[in-house]
């Protein structure tokens, strides 16, 4: 036998990722949840990658109250957890108020958190809210329903299509098909799961056949397979790696707005988009998605690439020269993207000094909010929803961040929105919001970046959820 | 005729190490080649097992052995004849033996590759070692070459050598690497296997004492010629050729009467590049004229124009011992103790050893390697710790301050045994002899050159060698640099460590001479370590015997030497 | 006996020193391991908690003291990063290094006597030394790359990365082996080979071949039986401390060749400084060279008996 | 037998046709990354629109991942590399010397600094240098740190030896004797000839310095961007290499050249030493 011919039978598939499935932190938002969170266990809804409506999942329909405060949530019937158990309304509170607990490391537990009390009915949940909350159902399309007898215990059990099986930590992940999946058993009986890091070794396995998906790689690393066009290229909506340059607002000179737009005008964000993301990001001045209801056109390209307004505005400013800092964490995308970012600077007049340091310290760093100047880094969830992305992420929260912006404007614009629950409202609420981003500019976008899966082709109809996350439960695998 | 060597050439690196050779052995004979270091034997011997060193091949002449002429045979078929019909024996009895497999397997191997099974192999290999004469043969087969004396390890290799009874042995210096003592042992031992056996040996020495010995008859090589051949007696006692006389004469021997100076062959050993197309000893040659130098002398037993008519062994200075000059020892060390390493593997060199030296006196100190004689030198110069009280000029090397040592570093100097180690390669000798001047300042800088030069002419070296690096000057002019960084400080006394050992026999004679001169006119006292009892006797007034670090037996030379108390030191003036 | 007995002391204090080396250097490398555990936007509260849980707010002697206790208890605590039993998680890659390893060990003198071997013959010589000087020159990282691009990528008769159990598949997993180990040997052996190949030319000066000539030994037996085995010396001691490295060296093997092992773990370890785990990982490196050095001291003597009787007497 | 002074070797060392070639190796390397960057006038850290762009008149080696000149960049990174080596190996060297002759000196002293370079071996030069490049971030400070260290132990105990090897020979003694002190023993006698045995390893070091930068590349520690280094071009380029091969090839070819000439210098010099 050659171990180059033997890739899976035609049942069963290897998936090849960058990061290892961890089941520590199974509520929260990781590196590793796109390729097994939404094949082990279900959520109560999806979104639709077009219309952003509700679809329903474990929640087969639901009902708000008038005044969009509480919400009765029908749960579907029949459904079972992989160890046999049927899921009951209590799981899904017990989910949920794990959730809202920073504990759980949950990103959307500042949005949970506006859930009141839950109750549980007969195979129903109805949801009571501190006020109206626009984007609850981001919160909810967020959350994988868990077993409340098993989490925790380092056993992982839901109610998806795979389940969870051998596994060895930082390695390897298998999963078997779920025949009893209340969605109908998946075509393909076994899921491998193998970690494996460094992109040429990933693309050299699914080029000898070892491997049938790749994914959660540098969208760049896939043009530089002369193979490329072997393989189908699944991209999903921009997702987990909105890039940005965060800006320290206390930090001289970037205490002065004009300065910071100067920054907007300053890059290359379309050189930034091709070079580093090999073409697969979108082009924009703001952290959320063109399409986003309310956003105009304007805004999307109210920074386009600008040297000489910037320096106009620097030199306006009085800050030519200004010596700054640029900080990221180490990993060829961001060493790029630095690479970039400092020279566009140093063109328009700065004196940029480079901090590239290993991913770790970096966290350190963005987590203590000691980032004096400017640092590049990535974020997700703002590509759901202007409200979600604001109120998820820590570089772009209202009220503490890492610019260390404090404005009670801000806040305000915030509380707004979670209560714009009608479509006009919540079209003015992105709008003014995104003003305020541009505007303010302390939060400024580089790129967003679309996640990437390069499919062997034999693997037909693989999908993803709103999220990027890969839904397989109804790939097929063809000759 | 067993073995006849006919004319043979040997070129060595397009040189002509060997040139015009002619030897011949009978079964059972013993034949004694005597010469000096590079004057071919090694050669002439490897040619003949046909093993010359890459580059060095025979380019002329024959090598007869029961009719075939070894220098045609092929490599397979030398082979054949190695260690069957010839045998070798070689110097350093330890770097020839390999040490990484028993002493009985390199017996048997000998026998094995010429046929032998393996079994009577084995048993053989016990058999030649009890033959040889190594105490319980039988079990010591198992041992590793390390785990024997230098004596046994020579048995080991002549053992391994007669293997297969050959009909000739040569034997390159098979004595050299030994204390006298066991020396005596492996020349009988030849003798008697010569006597079983009835094979012919031919014994490769630079020493006239073993011809003397053991040899029935003798050749004389120097610069890849025969200059002399003939019965050992009448080449000993009535030699032809200068040069077997010059070499036989600067070689003091227990036998003779010791004289004051040396008779010595001037000049150094011939260089093979520049040797005379005629006789090549007669650039030393006093007898020598134009002649000599341009046309090669026949062969009739001694190569030479001018052969001595009658020997003039006998011509040498009177010699009365200088009256003891009555001065006060500088050197005093009252029972010295030396000990290397720490408790479990220590080794105590030196034990309970007392001796004085005065200037204008010489102290000999004899004993076999090992016996400790260099760690007792170093000792009174204080270059290693020793128990006991050593004082120079009234100070103790103990406790005495760096001022006190650098005084009495100037009382006390040594001559080092290896010229070749004892110079450092990357100073010019200029810079190695000004080292004392500088370290004690003994005269303002200016002078030092004209001292320097003074130095030079002391020990007879011409003045520009100052400009000199070590490796740019011969073995015995080394040693007189040696000699003079000692003479820098003025000291009153030297102590010279073997100081003639590593030369050629014929310069060995200019060097003491030198020291003898030192004493005699400038009053030095010489502190003088050999472990060849002809020099010490012939040059010292004391004699200390050492053997395992103690002093076995001491007193005025001539006294000990004519009638030694000690057993230790009959045995070893009887095997010398 | 006493020999030995002090090889083994100063080897345990070489561990001890290494021991408060590696802790020490841990503690130096700037970034929280908490942090690292909490992942991206992490709030600070969250980052606290977890620095608590991890006991990284205790003083560094109580920590270090802890370790080392854990370590001589034959427990070296949970691992940071998978907050699990760091025992629990060694096994597959404990297993991938060694075969690894064993490939490395097997392949590293067999190229080793090979090279050497042929640079002293005749007729290879020439060739062979070119080859060694390019595989000595050409550094793991860069021949790795070409390997793969070559055997997997275009002719596609080796698997390019990846691993496979033993004890599942053999025959499939010595082929994911063989180019990690063609990798790791070229260089090795190289050197091994022109140590090897300086050490028969000095022997061959060596007095006791010319009293084997001499007995009439031929060529063929004399290479053999005297030279090579007096040469093998310095090639075991090399090689004994190249075995001491291969864990070191797997770093880099398994970074290129996406193999789960022990050196993966150990850079990943560092990188999310998950204390425990590269600590453990790190003193195992160590105490494999340690080791590695004490056994190739006894090799050495087996070669030579004069080293043993020494160190017997 | 006889020893030669140690500048006639290097010398010698030049003669022997492998030293030539290795000198000439590395001669050419030098003058490429002095006087290349000269003659060529494009700035290696001038970025593009057009990015891994294959081989044309303007960038005769194509572009980088961000549009830079890549002839530029390798020319700089050999460069850099050679100031690596330069800097590194002779403190190495110093180092190490010291810490040899130290050890080799004092009894004690020898003990400690003995287990230090155990500990030092102990970790494999790609941990140490990890660990160190993670201490003081990564950059030029950090590799040459991280060859320092690593190199260290070889040289000290080659000193060492060598020194010990000094003390036991005759003309120390003599030079005793005749009243030198201690300090100009070792000053006159002792070290000039163990410096000799040391400078033999140079060319080695070198060459595993140069090893060791793009080691540590690989694992993103070693020269940081946008400074170039055949290191990090390597590491960076071998992600490409099935679209832009020359990217890693070109640096790979030099970074083999420059070890290579290395190499075969350090064996010529050796083969002098064993000579004399
Ligand atoms: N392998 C060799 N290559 C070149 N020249 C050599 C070689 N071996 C010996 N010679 C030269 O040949 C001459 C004779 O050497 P040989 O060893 O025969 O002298 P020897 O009489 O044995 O001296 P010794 O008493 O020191 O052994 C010397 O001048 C020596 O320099
Ligand atoms: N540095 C040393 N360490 C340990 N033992 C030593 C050392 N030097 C000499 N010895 C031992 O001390 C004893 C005397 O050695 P020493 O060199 O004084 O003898 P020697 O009479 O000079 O011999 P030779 O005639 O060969 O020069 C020997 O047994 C030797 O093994
Ligand atoms: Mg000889
Ligand atoms: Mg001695």
């Amino acid at each position: 036998r050659s171990a180059t011919q033997v890739a899976a039978t035609g049942k069963d598939i290897t998936l090849a990722f960058s990061a290892a499935p961890d089941p520590m932190k199974l509520l929260r938002r990781t590196v590793d949840s796109p390729v097994f969170s939404s094949l082990v266990f279900d959520r109560l809804v999806d979104l639709d990658k077009k219309t952003l409506q509700p679809i329903p999942l474990l929640a087969k329909e639901w009902e708000w109250s008038k005044d969009r405060t509480s919400l009765v949530l029908k749960l579907r019937e029949g459904v079972q957890f992989h160890n046999g158990r049927a899921l009951t309304p209590d799981d899904v509170i017990f989910t949920l108020t794990k959730a809202q607990d920073e504990k759980s490391g949950a990103q959307v537990a500042p949005m949970l958190k506006r859930i009141k009390n839950m109750e549980a009915g007969q195979n129903e949940v109805t949801l009571t809210l501190s006020g109206p909350t626009s984007n609850l159902f981001d919160a909810l399309m967020f959350v994988p329903i868990v077993d409340s007898t098993t989490y925790g215990s380092g056993k992982v059990i839901g109610t998806g299509p795979y389940v969870w099986g051998a596994f060895t930590a930082g390695t390897q992940l298998q999963l078997t098909r779920n025949e009893k999946y209340w969605g109908g058993s998946p075509e393909i009986e076994k899921i491998t799961i193998k970690a494996i890091k460094s992109p040429q070794a990933q693309l050299s396995a699914l080029q000898s056949g070892q491997v049938q998906m790749v994914g959660g790689i540098p969208a760049r690393d896939i043009k530089t397979t002369s193979a490329a066009g072997k393989f189908t290229v699944s991209v999903t909506r921009p997702s987990y790696q909105q890039t940005y340059l965060g800006v320290d607002v206390r930090t001289k000179p970037f205490d002065d707005p004009k300065v910071r737009q100067a920054l907007q005008y300053a890059v290359d964000r379309k050189r930034i988009a091709d070079q580093v993301y090999g073409g697969y990001a979108e082009v924009s001045s703001l952290p959320w998605p063109a399409n986003t209801p309310g956003v105009t056109q304007d805004q999307v390209n109210r920074y386009s690439y600008d040297p000489d307004k910037a320096r106009q505005l620097i030199k306006e400013a009085g800050a030519e020269g200004a010596e700054v800092t640029l900080w990221a964490g180490q990993t060829p995308i961001f060493s790029s993207v630095l690479d970039i970012v400092q020279y566009d600077l140093e063109k328009v007049g700065f004196k940029v000094v480079p901090k590239l340091m290993d991913a770790t310290e970096f966290q350190t760093l963005v987590v203590n909010a000691k980032l004096p100047g400017l640092n590049i880094a990535n974020i997700g969830l703002v590509s759901v929803s202007p409200l979600t992305g604001i109120s998820t992420a820590n570089p772009a929260r209202p009220g503490e961040n890492t610019s260390r912006l404090d404005d009670k404007k801000y806040v305000e614009l915030q509380q707004a929105a979670y209560g714009a629950t009608t479509d006009v409202a919540r079209d003015k609420a992105n709008h003014d919001l995104s003003e305020y981003l541009l505007e303010q500019s302390f939060h400024i976008t580089l790129a967003q970046a679309h996640e990437v899966v390069l499919w062997d082709p034999s693997i037909k109809s693989a999908d993803t959820t709103f999220l990027g996350y890969l839904n397989l439960a109804a790939a097929k695998r063809g000759a | 005729m067993i073995l006849e060597v006919e004319d043979l050439a040997i070129n060595a690196r397009g040189l002509p190490a060997v040139d015009g050779v002619n030897l011949g052995v009978r079964p059972g004979e013993i034949l004694g080649l005597v010469g000096e270091s590079g004057s071919g034997k090694s050669l002439t011997a490897l040619s003949i097992m046909g093993m010359l060193p890459a580059g060095v091949r025979a380019s002329r002449g024959s090598i007869r052995f029961d009719g075939r002429d070894l220098l045609k045979l092929s490599q397979s078929e030398l082979r054949e004849v190695r260690g069957k019909d010839i045998g070798m024996v070689f110097q350093d009895p330890l770097a020839y033996l390999n040490p990484r497999l028993t002493v009985g397997d390199q017996l048997a191997e000998a026998l094995t590759v010429h046929g032998a099974s393996r079994g009577h192999a084995a048993g053989r290999a016990a058999e030649l070692l009890d033959l040889v004469g190594v105490p319980n043969a039988a079990a010591r087969v198992k041992d590793y070459p390390h785990q024997f004396s230098g004596g046994q390890r020579q048995r080991v290799l002549i053992a391994m050598a007669m293997a297969n009874e050959p009909r000739v042995l040569l034997a390159d210096e098979p004595t050299t690497a030994l204390d006298v003592t066991v020396q005596a042992g492996i020349l009988t031992l030849l003798k008697r296997l010569r006597d079983e056996t009835g094979t012919a040996v031919v014994i490769i020495t630079h020493d006239m004492g073993i011809v003397e010995q053991v040899c029935d008859t003798a050749a004389v090589m120097y610069g890849g010629h025969i200059v002399e051949h003939g019965p050992a007696r009448t080449l000993l006692t009535r030699p032809r050729h200068p040069y077997t006389a010059g070499l036989l004469r600067s070689v003091p021997r227990l036998a003779s009467e010791p004289v004051r100076r040396l008779p010595v062959i001037p000049g150094a050993p011939p260089d093979l590049a520049e040797r005379p197309p005629g006789c090549p000893f007669s650039p030393r040659c006093d007898r020598a004229d134009d002649r000599c130098g341009e046309r090669p002398p026949l062969d009739d037993g001694f190569a030479c124009w001018h052969p001595l008519s009658e020997t003039v062994l006998a011509v040498r200075e009177p010699y009365t011992p200088p009256e003891p000059r009555a001065s006060e020892p500088v050197i005093r060390a009252e029972n010295v103790t030396v000990t290397y390493g720490r408790r479990k593997r220590a080794v105590r060199a030196v034990k309970g050893v007392s001796l004085t030296a005065a200037p204008g006196q010489t102290v000999g100190i004899i004993g076999e390697s090992g016996s400790g004689k260099s760690t007792l030198a170093r000792a009174l110069l204080g270059l290693l710790p020793a128990a006991g009280t050593i004082t120079v000029a009234g100070r103790s090397w103990a406790g005495a301050s760096k001022a006190e040592q650098l005084a009495m570093r100037r009382a006390v100097q040594m001559v080092f045994q290896d010229p070749y180690l004892s110079l450092n390669p990357r100073l010019s000798i200029r810079d190695t002899l000004a080292e004392p001047y500088e370290v004690h300042g003994l005269c303002p800088a200016e002078e030092v050159p004209e001292r320097l030069g003074v130095l030079m002419d002391q020990v007879g070296l011409p003045r520009p060698f100052l400009d000199r690096y070590p490796y740019q000057l011969s073995g015995g002019q080394r040693q007189r640099i040696g000699v003079a960084r000692s003479l820098a400080v003025e000291p009153q006394i030297i102590v010279a460590d073997e100081p003639v050992s590593a030369l050629d026999v014929s310069v060995q004679a200019q060097i003491l001479n030198l020291l003898a001169d030192l004493r005699d006119e400038v009053g030095v006292g010489i502190v003088f370590i050999a472990h060849d009892l002809g020099l010490v006797r012939h040059f010292c007034d004391e004699t200390l015997v050492m053997y395992q670090g103690e002093v076995v037996e001491r007193g005025p030379s001539h006294r000990l030497f004519e009638a030694p108390e000690h057993p230790y030191t009959k045995t070893l003036i009887a095997a010398a | 006996m006493a020999f030995w007995l002090r090889k083994a002391l100063s080897a345990l204090l070489t561990l001890w020193i290494s021991s408060i080396a590696v802790f020490g250097l841990m503690r130096l490398t700037p970034g929280d391991p908490a942090a690292a555990v909490a992942g991206p936007d992490a709030t600070a509260a969250q980052v606290a908690a977890i620095r608590a849980e991890l006991m990284l707010d205790q003083p560094l002697l109580t920590q270090y003291g802890h370790w080392i206790g854990g370590l001589l208890g034959g427990d070296p605590g949970k691992s940071f990063q998978y907050n699990r039993p760091i025992i629990d998680l060694l096994g597959e890659s404990v297993a991938s290094t060694v075969q690894l390893a064993i490939a490395g060990i097997i392949m590293i003198p067999v190229v080793g006597l090979l090279t050497g071997l042929a640079l002293v013959s005749r007729r290879l010589g020439k060739a062979a030394d070119a080859f060694a000087t390019a595989a000595l020159s050409l550094p793991v990282y860069v021949s790795a790359v070409i390997l793969v691009f070559l055997f997997a990528v275009r002719l596609k008769v080796l698997p390019a990365t990846g691993e496979m159990s033993f004890l599942e598949a053999p025959d499939l997993s010595v082929q994911f082996l063989i180019l990690p180990g063609i990798a790791l040997a070229l260089p090795a052996g190289a050197v091994l080979g022109r140590l090897l190949a300086t050490e028969i030319r000095r022997v061959r000066q060596e007095e006791f071949v010319l009293t084997a000539r001499a007995k009439g030994v031929p060529e063929k037996r004399i290479s053999r039986r005297h030279v090579l085995p007096s040469s093998l010396g310095p090639f075991v001691v090399e090689f004994g401390i190249g075995i001491g490295e291969l864990l070191g060296g797997a770093v880099i093997a398994e970074e290129l060749f996406a193999r789960n092992g022990l050196g993966k773990l150990m850079l990943d370890a560092v990188q999310n400084r998950d204390y425990p785990m590269a600590q453990l990982l790190l003193m195992l490196a160590i105490t494999i060279a340690v080791i590695a050095q004490l056994v190739t001291e006894v090799a050495l003597s087996r070669l030579d008996p004069r080293i043993r009787l020494e160190a017997a007497a | 037998m006889t020893a030669i002074p140690a500048d006639r070797k290097w010398i010698r060392a030049g003669r022997s046709t492998k030293g030539l070639a290795g000198v000439i190796l590395i001669t050419l390397l030098v003058l490429a990354a002095v006087a290349g960057p000269l003659l060529l006038g494009v700035s290696p850290y001038e970025q593009g629109a057009d990015a891994l762009a294959g081989p044309s008149g303007a960038h005769l080696l194509g572009t980088d991942e961000v549009g830079r000149d890549l002839l530029a960049r390798t020319l700089y990174g050999i460069r850099s590399d050679l100031l690596i080596c330069l800097v590194a190996v002779p403190l190495a060297a110093l180092l190490g010397t010291g810490l040899g002759l130290l050890g080799g000196l004092t009894r004690w002293g020898g003990e400690v600094i003995q287990r230090v370079f155990d500990v030092l071996l102990g970790f494999h030069g790609v941990i140490l240098g990890m660990a160190i490049a993670l201490v003081i971030s990564p950059g030029f400070v950090a590799v040459v740190t991280a060859i320092v260290l690593i190199t260290v132990p070889s040289f000290g105990r080659q000193a060492r030896a060598a020194l010990l090897q000094q003390l036991s020979r005759e003309y120390v003694l003599a030079a005793t004797t005749v009243g030198a002190s201690k300090a100009r023993v070792l000053g006159r006698h002792v070290l000039p000839n163990v410096t000799d045995s040391v400078t033999a390893l140079f060319a080695v070091a070198m060459a595993n310095a140069v090893k060791i930068e793009g080691g540590l590349s690989l694992i993103g520690l070693g020269i940081q961007p946008p400074e170039p280094s055949l290191g990090t071009m390597i590491s960076a380029g071998s992600r490409y290499i099935q679209v832009a091969p020359q990217y890693a090839l070109v640096p790979v070819l030099l970074l083999a050249a420059l070890v290579l000439g290395l190499t075969l210098l350090s064996d010529a010099i050796n083969r002098e030493r064993l000579r004399s």
